[in-house]
């Protein structure tokens, strides 16, 4: 059973892995049929994953509602809106009429919205943050507002701003995001080997 | 009285803000739109299409960043339409289906010449986002039954007509999401990538383009409007470019005020320190 | 082997030589050392403060799925918590996923129970909001009115409320992410950050194991390889020598 | 009931209780944000639903494709989390899961975006541009060296540095050209489909 329990998991990622890497560097045709059925396999299983976090939310506001604290009532808004969109949506599939009324104008308008927001931030951020504190910060406030001046009115009054935007996002911009990519994916690789091999398994949840 | 300037209530720059994008979109100024060479580029690339080409055409966003990247599917869509190549539409992200549905259906009411199934497919949701698009690399007639409608996918010509994802010739990808999806489609020998993305995304996406790695690439409602005029058929990114100008132009000055405020503080404080 | 991919394969086995081969090394000798990071400093900063000002930090993951970046943002939220914990100020965690609620409650706990103060450790502080991550931790934000603000993990657009947020209060605020979207804004925003791997660098520095010390040695290697690569290419291109420039892609 | 004129009211009813939390936080705003939570929720698990149905259940109930019951039976298992005595039943479904992405994404990072954009860096040094490029580009890898501590490394780090910070500020430059369109998008919304105005102008 602890075989089972705290062993079987990391078999099978490194088993599972291993094919998929396998089969990337060498031609062995059987192996790329297996590695394609593993990755069929990892959709559907992928699609289960979609509706994991459903039972946290539930159990957390459930909790509230029933220990009827002050956000008693949000929590139930939460609650009864999941409660719809499931019903609806397994009853008459995401296809269905009622379905896609829900999604484009509830769905729809909060998602949209909720990012919009973030309108709001950034203009503030940029009157807060870009303040010359040091020479990164100067760097970095100089940088921003090239590129913003590249946009329609300044071309009219200062024809050369879109091209110096252009310089500083074709040169500089591009270079210094070349190496981030560079080291991001570094990290990448060593994350997945790590993973792979088992020395790190915080993904598959802690307890017994 | 500047040194207030460094510490103004956000809610007057927001309040400011809204008026000055509200005002352009009732009264539209009509800013000039200067199209860059990357924008020209990603046209051609798409222009050298020949009709009957396959094509995949990805559309990867949530209603979330739906301002940005409607506005560039409708555009690519005529394009894609006007150059008749054959479509294979595809979504992997939650929540994108319902626009693949939309500009489905508004290149079947758009082009008369595109007729369902013959030469144009939508295929469903996948989950798995990076392993799903390895599916498609590795099997793309194991992955998909059923078309977006739900529907048998062997009952339409095209999809019969297909062996893999070795048969197209360019994959256009819209995406709220930077680079995920290029890892696995760049491993497709022979096959284009064209990128369609969110201006915060853009410089994720840029060294690859640099590289050559993608062959078109625009970015924002910038490039929406920019390939609006480009196919020649003005929509909303157009429209809102002016709300663009105005709030560039007063977060500059935002950015400014902020700074002037600040200097001058800081060396009122100096001075105070100094007199101590 | 594959066509177009005979590089790559060098490549990767390079990184599990010297990843093995340094965390090995690590085993023997117990030595390890990186750079100083300006951040962990800031870190320290800001909880002295919050000491002085009586008033608690604050700490996210940011509402990212699980990944690495956790792994590093423990060891990193440890090192906080302990500082926390000597000099009895208060630090109150907003979490977006269950499934790390009990990992951060274990990692706080050992960091009190390691200067003797888990008497003083306010449990109620560890907070799980789910989906309601975002509005949650800005009310926290402002009603606790915080002197530090800490956002380490996968952040997506809600690094820029958080900044925002705390900024009101003038807290000293330390951010640092591997998504490239958000190091623009908390670059912009705060006093200090880590930008994408110096993270994993700086957990490997406060509590070095084989396997961290092993990941950044791998990562130093394959970087300076890559620039002697990117020289010597640039060099012979110069010259109109591409052998090097159609090799590297074979 | 659910027709288009009572969508619009109601989606801008969501729309302006969004919104109106950049005056002040209130009741309004939160149930909208609480809403949110459970459409958001609602939406990704009918999503998963539809495409078990679309990609597996389908296909194995009905075109007798038997060997698509394992990752069905390995997907019901995830449920099993919901459960602290028998989260462990969950693991081997999570490991297959993570171990089939970490496999695909470490072998196709190595490829796109490493030895890729190594070799897109050898470009010919003979314009100013293509060499502040590869300086800037070289000098920000490394940034990224952590064990090396030597003296004169620190200038190039630092060189880097600032390559890395002109990256980020064109990169918030230009996403506050995103941030001001998805505002626009939601003006559009509230303007021309919810107040019915029609742009007029010169």
């Amino acid at each position: 059973m602890q075989f089972v329990k705290s062993k079987l998991p990391v078999v099978v990622t490194f088993g599972a892995a291993f094919i998929i890497v396998a089969q990337y560097y060498f031609n062995i045709p059987a192996w790329k049929t297996l590695a394609a059925e593993f990755l069929r396999w990892n959709v559907i299983i992928a699609a289960f994953a979609l509706a994991l976090g459903i039972g946290g939310i539930v159990k957390l506001h459930w909790g509230r509602i029933s220990r009827r604290q002050p956000t008693a009532v949000y929590s139930a808004a939460t609650l009864i809106t999941l409660a719809i969109f499931l019903f609806v949506g397994l009853y008459e599939t995401t296809r269905g009429k009622t379905y896609t009324w829900l999604y484009d104008f509830i769905y729809n308008p909060v998602a949209a919205t909720s990012y919009a927001t973030t309108f709001f931030f950034i203009t503030s951020a940029a009157y807060r943050a870009f303040r010359i504190k040091n020479s990164y910060a100067a760097v970095l406030m100089i940088s921003a507002i090239l590129m913003m001046l590249q946009v329609g009115v300044f071309s009219v009054y200062l024809p050369v701003a879109p091209k110096i935007a252009a310089w500083v996002w074709n040169i500089p911009t591009t270079a210094g995001m070349r190496a981030v990519t560079i080291g991001a994916a570094l990290s990448v690789v060593g994350n997945a080997f790590r993973v792979i091999t088992g020395l790190e398994r915080g993904h598959l949840g802690g307890g017994e | 009285m500047i040194k207030k300037l460094s510490d103004i209530d956000v809610r007057w720059l927001y309040l400011i803000m809204v008026i000055f994008a509200i005002y352009p979109l009732l009264r539209p100024i009509g800013l000039p739109l200067p199209i860059t060479d990357r924008a020209r580029n990603s046209f051609a690339a798409i222009d050298a299409l020949r009709p009957g080409d396959l094509v995949f055409f990805g559309i990867d966003y949530s209603p979330t960043q739906e301002a940005e990247m409607w506005p560039q599917t409708l555009a690519i869509g005529h394009h894609l339409a006007q150059r008749g190549v054959k479509m294979v539409m595809l979504n992997m992200i939650e929540g994108a289906y319902r626009y693949e549905e939309r500009i489905r259906d508004f290149i079947l009411s758009e082009y008369p010449n595109y007729q369902y199934g013959v030469n144009i497919i939508a295929l469903p949701f996948t989950a798995g986002r990076e392993a799903a698009f390895n599916s498609i690399v590795a099997d793309l007639k194991g992955l998909y039954q059923v078309d977006l409608a739900g529907a048998a996918l062997n009952t339409l010509p095209l999809w019969n007509e297909i062996t893999g994802a070795g048969d197209f010739d360019m994959y256009v990808e819209l995406a709220d999401a930077p680079d995920w999806w290029l890892r696995p489609m760049s491993q497709v020998p022979g096959l284009k990538l064209w990128n369609g993305t969110v201006a915060s995304g853009a410089s994720t996406m840029a060294p690859l383009y640099q590289s050559g790695q993608m062959v078109g690439f625009i970015y924002g409602m910038a490039g929406a409007a920019e390939y609006e005029a480009l196919v020649k058929k003005p929509g909303s990114a157009a429209a809102a470019m002016d709300t663009q100008s105005m709030g560039h132009a007063l977060i500059i000055l935002f950015v400014i005020l902020g700074n002037i405020g600040y200097i001058v503080q800081r060396n009122a404080e100096a001075k105070a320190k100094g007199r101590k | 082997m594959n066509a177009g991919v005979t590089v790559s394969f060098i490549v990767f086995a390079l990184f599990v030589g010297v990843f093995y081969y340094s965390g090995a090394r690590f085993k023997q000798t117990g030595k390890f050392s990186a750079r100083k990071f300006e951040a962990l400093g800031k870190m320290e900063e800001a909880i002295g403060r919050a000491t002085e000002m009586g008033k608690p930090v604050h700490w996210s993951y940011g509402m990212g799925a699980f990944d690495a970046q956790y792994l590093a943002a423990f060891v990193l939220l440890e090192y906080a918590a302990s500082l926390c914990a000597k000099y009895d100020t208060r630090m109150i965690v907003s979490i977006a996923l269950p499934e790390v609620v009990p990992m951060t409650e274990e990692v706080i706990r050992k960091a009190y129970i390691e200067q003797g103060k888990l008497d003083t450790l306010h449990t109620e502080d560890v907070r799980f909001w789910g989906g309601s991550h975002n509005p949650a931790m800005i009310g926290t934000i402002s009603r606790e009115q915080v002197a530090g603000n800490f956002m380490i993990g996968s952040l997506f657009h809600e690094s820029i409320l958080s900044i925002e947020a705390a900024a009101r209060y003038n807290a000293i605020q330390v951010m640092g992410t591997q998504n490239t979207h958000q190091l623009p804004f908390i670059a912009a925003g705060c006093d200090a950050i880590f930008i994408g791997a110096e993270m994993f660098a700086a957990a490997a520095q406060l509590e070095p194991t084989p396997v961290r010390v092993g990941s950044v040695w791998a990562a130093d290697v394959l970087n300076v390889v890559f620039v002697g690569l990117m020289i010597i290419g640039a060099l012979l291109v110069t010259a109109g020598n591409t052998s090097l420039k159609t090799l590297i892609l074979k | 009931m659910l027709n288009a004129t009572t969508g619009t009211w109601l989606a801008a009813f969501l729309t302006l209780g969004l919104f109106s939390w950049m005056y002040k936080e209130n009741p309004w705003f939160r149930l909208v944000e609480h809403i949110y939570v459970g459409a958001a929720l609602g939406v990704l698990a009918s999503q998963g639903y539809q495409s078990v149905m679309d990609i597996a259940w389908k296909p194995a109930t009905q075109q007798g494709k038997t060997l698509l019951y394992v990752p069905l039976i390995l997907g019901a298992l995830l449920f099993s989390r919901w459960s602290k005595k028998y989260m462990w039943v969950s693991r081997s479904s999570m490991g297959f899961l993570v171990g089939t992405l970490s496999a695909v994404v470490m072998t196709g990072a190595i490829k796109a975006q490493l030895t890729a954009q190594v070799a897109a860096t050898m470009m010919p040094l003979n314009s100013a541009n293509n060499i502040i490029f590869f300086v800037i580009t070289a000098a920000a890898t490394m940034y990224f060296v952590f064990t090396l501590q030597a003296k004169w490394a620190s200038p190039i780090m630092d060189l880097g540095k600032y390559g890395m910070m002109i990256a980020f500020g064109a990169t918030f430059g230009n996403t506050v050209m995103s941030r001001i369109s998805l505002f626009t998008g939601r003006l559009q919304f509230l303007l021309f489909q919810w107040l019915k105005l029609t742009p007029g102008g010169s």
